[in-house]
């Protein structure tokens, strides 16, 4: 064991190091091709700008091809692969897409990812911004904060299991072992299979991802609060607002900006996290969404890499607009500079 | 305190929030609190009451068997079978007993049921029982079932952590999901941030369109790279004669997967540090490289320590990229496929799953607990910035 | 009737008492500054008064009212805060326009009031853009104006003008002052560092230090007669010069030996009984004048010489290392660095404190 | 190595044809063998047990591993060029995918040869290993060890001797015998179709089961490959017959909304809780690891040969199984080693002795197995007559681990069997 | 030889043209101060000389070298920024030592120069601390080392004291004359507001207006003879009055006839051929005077009075309205709002521009 752990050591170090040597090295390695010498100011100067030329590249380097490899490349993969059939070598237009527009499936997919958009990253948000508020005015908040971040750090496997727990159905006369169904025939209910009920049993998986979520969308918007000037707080104050109008009238539309932040960056996460249905209900009872339906279409049976890469194409369109009003976020803000 | 900060502590308002926050911080807890006590569970309990029941006594019914006929004594004319039907379950007690499945609990406690034929059973509270009969028990009256009605105290166990943390090669793949992780936190924040120092602060022709790029490529679904990537390592891994899975191929892979999202965030925060900054260190003849290092890195530390606590729950907590790229024999197997494989062949094991859903959550905790101070003040730059 | 009233107000954070017991009596109408340096509470006491920070002893009134316990937007006041304080997502009608909209008036009152206020501070043009679409005078009227619609009692501004550039300050000073005389039954509380300000502005300057008042008193009187050092040295730009002397002769008019061993006679009576004790001797730069003959206070060397145009400083070393004297002289001069010169004042506008640096002009 | 049952000693192990394949395969020391299985947990330290044993006897370096979604790791596996060289999974239709794309490598003829002549109903096994290739042509490519037993429904016989019920051999008695618990109070069912990701599978048994006992295995054959359509009316009269069992209130504990929600793992507890919710539950041979600690097979647990319809005894005793199947994804002399391996009885032999492990091979010592239910069970394969493969393995993925799972789901709740059908149909329809 | 020069130096960003040619020349060891109203570039052309932003056209030359492709590090500058710009995670020795460390300087140069700086800004006793733990004057005079230590030839500051308080700010400008002085080789480049800056630091002054240099020269030359209405409205606080007016006779002394039908004769010649053209004239707030007798400029009502104390503030209602003449007499008076008065002023320091806002003086 301890000489697992020495080995695993070395090479922790050895893979952390040897990254850290290239940025070094090849910086130095530039320095030293365009060397800058005291006496003669021009060729100095013609040497540092040429430094500044490349060197740009340099740090952006690995990430570039990083990102060109693992992402750019299946991208461009997957679009010349969503022309072809399952087995990616008969060439077939646009059949796949076709298909794709037919398919019961897919339009339910389409269906219930539109309503987890609709739902989960405002729920977060609004849930987060909320205990972000609050929470920054008790004392106890830090505890509080901590206890809802908590879920972040559970898989999302293991975060199914748990609401599993809480889903769960006992039919007939047993006692009922989920939460949900204890509480609901505590208050005279009959019990449900939650996850079963077409339609609503989006929103009990949604439930799930909400829950995870909440406390990133908590920490950020937590962090922008700090920012919020407390004079406009006090004016608002002064003014007469109370507490519900100050938070929804003066400190909101202060963070709107990074509401927007976090909608996005949930909105793609939501697109994205396919293991909850996957665990919960495969899709089942009408609870499909595109990533599970993309993953069917390529793994289920040997795959159908033709279709799949359609629906990863599609998934890919959906969050285009956001992406495109992100990027002119990110140039406007660069303008600023 | 200015007033803005505990404007809410005027009057009732203030124990609003407390009562709000309170319910949210239940809301929350409850299924993290549910799974934390039925791990610590009996696993035959686990699916047959509410984990909140655990803590009250509880009474089940149960079938139980009685001795075989050789353990038969003679008392005068009538032949007894004594023993207990709690045999080695203390602090425990029979309510009623019964011996027709479908009347469990015909009789109660100290009371001598007779079962026609001259045979009649007692069974006592304490779980003593006498089966007597007139004759002598033939072999067919062996291993009689009866069914008892125990009450049970709340009780605990710490089986199925044992289970868990003894399961083969846990340890070893403890230390695997330790080498993935750990590299695959730290390479990511140093190429994504020299990559956002780039995007921030240094000029050169197509930085839009790279920045462009970046943001676009955060919503690549993962599962689609899968193929074309594990063919290019085999054909890489082939041409230099080096095996397709190794820790480099996934260090690179978590990397690259998380770097959209790391320089989105890390871009945001050190395009936010203070322009004279960098600009001072320019006159003092700092070149870019220098500058980051010595300025910019120390100053978006707590940056850099938020992202890393995302990049970290994120492959710790993975097991598809792991097992597309490490593969999954023993040598390379992540904690989280080592638990995956002591679920039985057929799926889920709920003591289990919520033992190791406990046990893998650890890590991440202590982290995000040692890194929290960093992660508020963190994201704080980034999202002004951004708003 | 007494405008507002402040009986033995104290403020702690904690263990750390930062007011020490105020007591002030302000009248309906008056203008108040309050003056003092970084840190000796002002905006701590202002802020007391908005409501915006708890009273840890003491009693407060407003038009004869306890306030203590009344929520600020039940004490009828405004305040314009340094920062501006403008809600930036709104336009300037909404800023305006909020405190009126939560406490529901109707949208023609609403509308009436803002345009009523954005007229008088010329804001007609720019009530539907945004904050930061402004400059930061037309920022700072905006928060005035947000104020005049509360339509308040008492109008309190903390520093209102230190963001802004000095064009902009005179130009927004005067508005104030203007504004002022228009609400005539408004009480206005000011808080500043900066002089000028205080001077034009106040009725009445109430000077702090470190929690305790220091005097109270118009400006002028503040000027003219600082109750003590502190006072003395923290009215008027450049500060009064002091030179640490002793009494030589006290009585109805006051001999003293001036570090350096130079005699002065002040026309300050001083009881017999403080003869040999030793005073600060005080004299304004602006007071100063270059003495001909032989009747002068002090003579030094010149060791930097500003020429202002309008004025011209002088800084003259020799009487306590270190700490020049200044002189002002108006106009501009053709003093040179280097040269030894003699200056003396006008009688009249001398200064004299104890020890304890009380003032010994009655 | 740690061998479970030293070489030699116990006399119930065919020790011999160990030491056979330990003389034949003498040359292959350290050769490396990666194998890649469906077994995890208990069944994985079985599975190591009898690797020990090849190891031993070969010294091939073998690797085993497996994982939660092995199903689709092998396809990334395979179509990424990275295969194990051995992969085991009990999906023919998947199997005949992979060898479509070339993936698998044929074993030859000489192994079908051998199932044929040495399994129980061997010539149905060689037809599930049998597909076609890349190239269009058949050939043998899935060598089948470890089998299941479907055909089987579970009970308490203390709970049956106390309220006087007979074990029924007809379907017909044993509706009678669901209607005689009803009336006397009780619930005749336990039927769970939860599992995750796959719930449904569970149904997809039944439908198989009643379809082999009112249609000729043709039928049954046909169907697996769409021939007959799943809107055809033996289909729908199958998805009807399950239907009276599922989705009769009475009939099922929990009443039929339970059905569906139920884990499989958790429904057969029903049998054993005091008093008992149901009485009979259907479910193949591997169940009794779900059964609650302690339950000895024989005394507290006990199942029947699902029986066949009077009514269609023409049909006689067809047997509903599933198996793994042994494929070759990396061709080696190692790997062909470890097919000639399972031929050998011990290789089967020390697996049966350990619990969990039934096989139709012949050859084997059924002494060895565990206890006299598996050996029972172990019976039934290899003196089947009619031995069918679970239908939805057979099919392709989006179907037989989809449409149908998701198809019985909506069935149990509230679907009519046609619709039912028609629905499964359309997916399939979408497929070609 | 000369130290800086700009040869028709030009700064677009896009297509907004911020800078439109700039032709200056600064010699070795000169201070001086851009001024001009906020956003006409001053802070931009610093920069340019920092090498901080591109130069779009133009030359620039530092020491007789072509430095427009010089990338800042080589220049020989220092540059003290608004914002201080201290490395928050450095100590302060650090901080003054990281552009040597980084030069590669052995350790104990290193430590003289930042002890002998940190000496001569008494900041030796903070070497160690970090600057959030320093007040805003420290933090200042840190950056001020910083920029020693580099031991530049030209010294850049941009508003260095724009962020301190009054006492501080004052304070910390003697500290920069005196550095000034110390550093005579060194060149040094100012941006202000501030004119009391402007005016006691510059050895010249260039006044900037929309990217457009409107004057250079000494302080009291822009004072006394200001090229343009421009600069005369720009330095001087409060601003010279400006008066529309007539040149009713145009000659060696010249006559014109103010707006209200005043005339005034001036001491400044003006050509025959602007008799009857509009002018405008201009007279300082301190230069006015009470007029005894008829002898006056102009008369109107007093409007508002602010008594500085030490000045006296008359805004004198009556010429053009809405636009009161300023006059600042000197001390305490006891005008009344209200009065009507006369104002006359020395004729030596009257003003007059011409319509385009040239001055007639040469
Ligand atoms: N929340 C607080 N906790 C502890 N001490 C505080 C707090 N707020 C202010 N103080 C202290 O109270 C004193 C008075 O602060 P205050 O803001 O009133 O000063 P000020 O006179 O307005 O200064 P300035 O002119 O700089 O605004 C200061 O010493 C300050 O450090
Ligand atoms: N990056 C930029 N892009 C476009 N315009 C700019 C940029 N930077 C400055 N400007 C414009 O250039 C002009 C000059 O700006 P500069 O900062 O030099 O003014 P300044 O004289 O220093 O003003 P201040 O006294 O307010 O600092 C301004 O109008 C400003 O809006
Ligand atoms: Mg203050
Ligand atoms: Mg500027």
């Amino acid at each position: 064991m301890l000489s697992q752990i020495v080995s695993a050591l070395g090479v922790v170090v050895v893979a952390v190091f040897a990254c850290s040597a290239y940025f070094y090295f090849s910086n130095k390695i530039l320095d030293l091709a365009l060397p800058v010498k005291d006496g003669d100011i021009r060729s100095a100067a013609r040497n540092l700008n040429r430094r500044a030329m490349i060197r740009p590249w340099l740090f952006l380097g690995p990430a570039l091809f990083l990102l060109v490899v693992y992402l750019v490349y299946p991208v461009v993969a997957t679009f010349i692969l969503s022309f072809y059939d399952r087995s990616g070598e008969q060439f077939v237009g646009f059949a796949n897409y076709q298909w794709a527009f037919s398919d019961r499936e897919f339009r339910q997919s389409i269906f219930n990812n539109i309503l987890w958009l609709a739902v989960v990253p405002a729920a977060c948000t609004f849930f987060g911004l909320v205990i972000a508020v609050m929470t920054d005015r008790i004392w106890w908040g830090n505890i509080a904060k901590s206890i809802v971040f908590m879920p972040m750090a559970i898989s999302f496997v293991g975060a199914s299991v748990i609401w599993k727990f809480i889903y769960e159905f006992r039919g007939g006369n047993d006692t009922q072992i989920g939460l949900l169904n204890a509480i609901v025939q505590l208050f005279g209910g009959t019990p449900q299979v939650w996850i079963s009920v077409p339609f609503w049993n989006n929103f009990f998986l949604m439930v799930i991802l909400i829950w995870i979520q909440t406390g990133f969308a908590m920490v950020i918007l937590s962090a922008a609060l700090r920012g919020i000037p407390e004079e406009t707080i006090e004016a608002a104050v002064i003014d007469g607002a109370n507490g519900w109008q100050i938070f929804w009238r003066i400190m909101v539309p202060q963070v709107w900006g990074t509401i927007a932040v976090v909608w996005t960056t949930i909105t793609i996460l939501v697109l994205k996290v396919f293991d909850i249905v996957l665990t919960m209900t495969n899709g089942q009872w009408n609870s499909m969404v595109l990533a599970n339906l993309m993953f069917n279409w390529m793994f289920r049976g040997g795959g159908d890499s033709g279709r799949s890469a359609v629906i990863a194409l599609i998934i890919m369109l959906a969050v285009t607009p956001i992406m495109v009003w992100n990027v002119r976020r990110a140039n406007r803000e660069l303008g600023g500079h | 305190m200015t007033l803005a900060r505990d404007f809410f502590k005027i009057g009732p308002a203030r124990l609003f929030v407390h009562f709000v926050v309170l319910v949210i911080v239940i809301l929350w807890l409850i299924p993290t609190l549910g799974i934390f006590i039925s791990s610590l569970r009996d696993k035959d309990q686990l699916v047959v009451s509410g984990w909140w029941t655990a803590f009250a006594g509880s009474s089940r019914t149960v079938a139980s068997r009685l001795g075989q006929p050789d353990q038969q004594k003679q008392e005068g004319a009538t032949y007894v079978i004594a023993g207990n039907v709690l045999e080695g379950q203390e602090g425990r007690s029979i309510r009623a007993f019964g011996t027709r499945v479908q009347q469990p609990a015909a009789y109660s406690a100290g009371e001598t049921a007779d079962l026609g034929d001259g045979v009649s059973l007692l069974v006592n509270s304490d779980g003593t029982y006498r089966y007597m009969k007139n004759a002598p028990f033939g072999p067919d009256d062996g291993g009689r079932r009866v069914y008892v009605s125990i009450a049970t105290p709340p009780e605990f166990t710490m089986q199925n952590y044992r289970t868990v943390l003894t399961g083969e090669g846990i340890g070893q793949s403890f230390i695997n999901s330790l080498t993935v992780t750990i590299p695959a936190t730290i390479i990511p924040i140093l190429i994504a941030a020299f990559a956002a120092y780039a995007l921030s602060w240094m000029e050169f022709p197509g930085r839009a369109l790279l920045i462009a790029l970046v943001v676009g490529l955060i919503v690549v679904p993962l599962q689609m790279s899968l193929i074309p990537l594990l063919r290019l390592y085999n054909t890489v891994g082939a041409a230099f004669d080096a095996p397709s899975k190794t820790y480099l191929g996934i260090w690179l892979a978590h990397t690259a997967f998380g770097m959209p999202l790391a320089i989105y965030l890390l871009r945001a925060y050190i395009a936010g540090l203070p322009k004279e900054i960098i600009e001072s260190a320019r006159v003092d003849g700092a070149s870019d490289f220098e500058i980051f290092v010595r300025i910019v890195l120390p100053l978006s530390f707590p940056a850099l320590a938020s992202f890393a606590i995302f990049q970290f729950l994120w492959v710790w907590n993975d097991l598809l990229v792991a097992m597309v790229f490490l593969g999954t024999d023993r040598q390379h197997l992540v904690l989280t496929g080592a638990l995956n494989a002591l679920l039985g062949s057929r799926g889920g094991n709920w003591e289990i799953l919520t033992a190791s859903a406990f046990v893998t959550i650890i890590v991440p905790l202590l982290v995000f607990f040692g890194l929290q101070r960093y992660l508020v003040r963190g994201l704080l730059a980034g999202s002004v910035k951004g708003g | 009737m007494t405008g507002l009233t402040l009986k033995e107000i104290r403020k702690s954070y904690g263990s750390v008492d930062v007011l020490h017991g105020i007591d002030l009596e302000i009248n309906q109408g008056e203008f108040i500054v309050f003056v003092g340096p970084s840190g000796c509470g002002k905006s701590t006491l202002l802020r007391m008064i908005a409501g915006l920070e708890n009273i840890t002893g003491g009693e407060m009134y407003i038009d004869g009212q306890l306030v203590n316990d009344v929520p600020p937007s039940k004490r009828g006041i405004a305040m314009v805060f340094q920062s501006y304080a403008l809600y930036p997502h709104m336009t300037v009608f909404d800023n305006m326009a909020f405190g009126m909209k939560i406490a529901g008036e109707s949208k023609q009152e609403i509308d009436r009031r803002v345009r009523a206020a954005a007229d008088s501070l010329q804001l007609t043009n720019y009530l539907d853009r945004l904050p930061k679409a402004l400059s930061g005078g037309q920022r700072q009227r905006v928060a005035i104006g947000r104020a005049i619609c509360r339509d308040p009692k008492v109008f309190l501004f903390d520093e209102p003008l230190s963001n802004l550039d000095a064009a902009l300050r005179v130009a927004t000073r005067i508005e104030i002052a203007r504004l002022n005389e228009q609400m005539a039954d408004t009480t206005m509380i000011y808080v500043t560092h900066d002089q000028v300000e205080a001077m034009t502005l106040a009725d009445r300057i109430v000077v702090l230090s470190a929690g305790h008042i220091e005097q109270v008193g118009a400006p002028l009187e503040l000027y003219e007669r600082p109750a003590n050092l502190f006072v003395a040295k923290f009215i008027g730009s450049p500060a009064m010069n002091i030179i640490p002397s002793t009494i030589s002769k006290a009585g109805p008019t006051t001999t003293i030996t001036l570090k350096g061993g130079r005699s002065v006679t002040l026309d300050i009576a001083t009881p017999v009984s403080e003869n040999g004790k030793t005073a600060s001797f005080g004299v304004r730069p602006e007071d100063l004048q270059i003495a001909n003959g032989d009747d002068y206070i002090f003579e030094g060397e010149v060791s930097i010489v500003e020429a202002l145009g309008e004025v011209t400083l002088l800084y003259i070393e020799g009487l306590v290392p270190g700490e020049p004297i200044i002189a002002k002289l108006p106009g501009i001069t053709d003093i040179r660095k280097g040269q030894k010169m003699r200056f003396a004042a006008d009688r009249s506008k001398l200064h004299l404190f104890d020890a304890e640096g009380h003032t010994y002009r009655s | 190595a740690d061998l479970k049952f030293p070489p030699g000693q116990d006399t119930k192990f065919n020790w011999k044809s160990y030491e056979e394949f330990k003389a034949a395969h003498a040359d292959l020391k350290g050769e490396p063998l990666t194998i890649f299985g469906p077994w995890r947990g208990e069944d994985e330290a079985f599975f190591r047990s009898i690797l020990a044993y090849f190891t031993e006897a070969t010294g091939i370096d073998a690797t085993y591993s497996s994982s939660e979604n092995y199903e689709q790791q092998i396809v990334i596996d395979t179509q990424a060029g990275s295969p194990p060289n051995v992969a085991i999974l009990p999906q023919p239709g998947l199997l005949a995918d992979l060898a479509s794309k070339g993936l698998l490598t044929p074993l030859g003829e000489e192994n079908a040869k051998w199932v044929k002549d040495n399994y129980g109903a061997g010539d149905s096994w060689v037809g599930y290993g049998t597909y076609k290739g890349k190239d269009g042509k058949e050939g043998y490519f899935a060598f089948p060890y470890k089998a299941d037993v479907k055909s089987l429904v579970w009970y308490v016989p203390e709970n049956f001797k106390e309220a006087g019920y007979k074990v029924p051999t007809t379907m017909e008695e044993l509706h009678a015998l669901s209607d005689q618990i009803v009336k006397d109070g009780g619930v005749p069912w336990c039927i769970g179709l939860g599992s995750g990701g796959a719930t449904g599978w569970p149904a997809t048994d039944w439908i198989e089961d009643i379809m082999l006992r009112m249609n000729k295995p043709d039928v049954y054959d046909k169907w697996t490959t769409n021939e007959v359509k799943f809107t055809d009316p033996a289909v729908v009269a199958a998805i009807e017959e399950f239907g009276k069992f599922a989705k009769n209130e009475s009939y099922v504990d929990g009443g039929a909304a339970a059905v569906a929600s139920t884990d499989f793992r958790d429904s057969p507890k029903g049998l054993f809780a005091v008093p008992p919710k149901c009485y009979l539950h259907h479910q193949a041979s591997f169940i009794p690891s779900f059964f609650p600690e302690g339950t000895k097979l024989g005394q507290d647990a006990d199942f029947f040969y699902m029986p066949t319809y009077a009514a269609h005894a023409d049909l006689g005793k067809p047997v509903l199984g599933a198996g793994t199947l042994v494929t070759i994804t990396k061709d080696s002399k190692a790997a062909r080693a470890f097919v000639e391996f399972l031929k050998t009885p011990i290789a089967h032999e020390v697996w049966m002795a350990q619990s969990s492990f039934l096989t139709p091979y012949k050859g084997v010592n059924t002494a060895a197995y565990a206890n006299e239910q598996m050996k029972r069970e172990g019976e039934i394969l290899t003196t089947a007559t009619t031995f069918r493969f679970d239908g939805s393995d057979l099919m392709p993925g989006k179907i037989g681990a989809g449409a149908f799972w998701t198809g019985m789901v909506d069935f149990v709740g509230g679907k009519s069997a046609e619709d039912t059908g028609k629905e499964i149909q359309a997916a399939w329809d979408g497929i070609k």
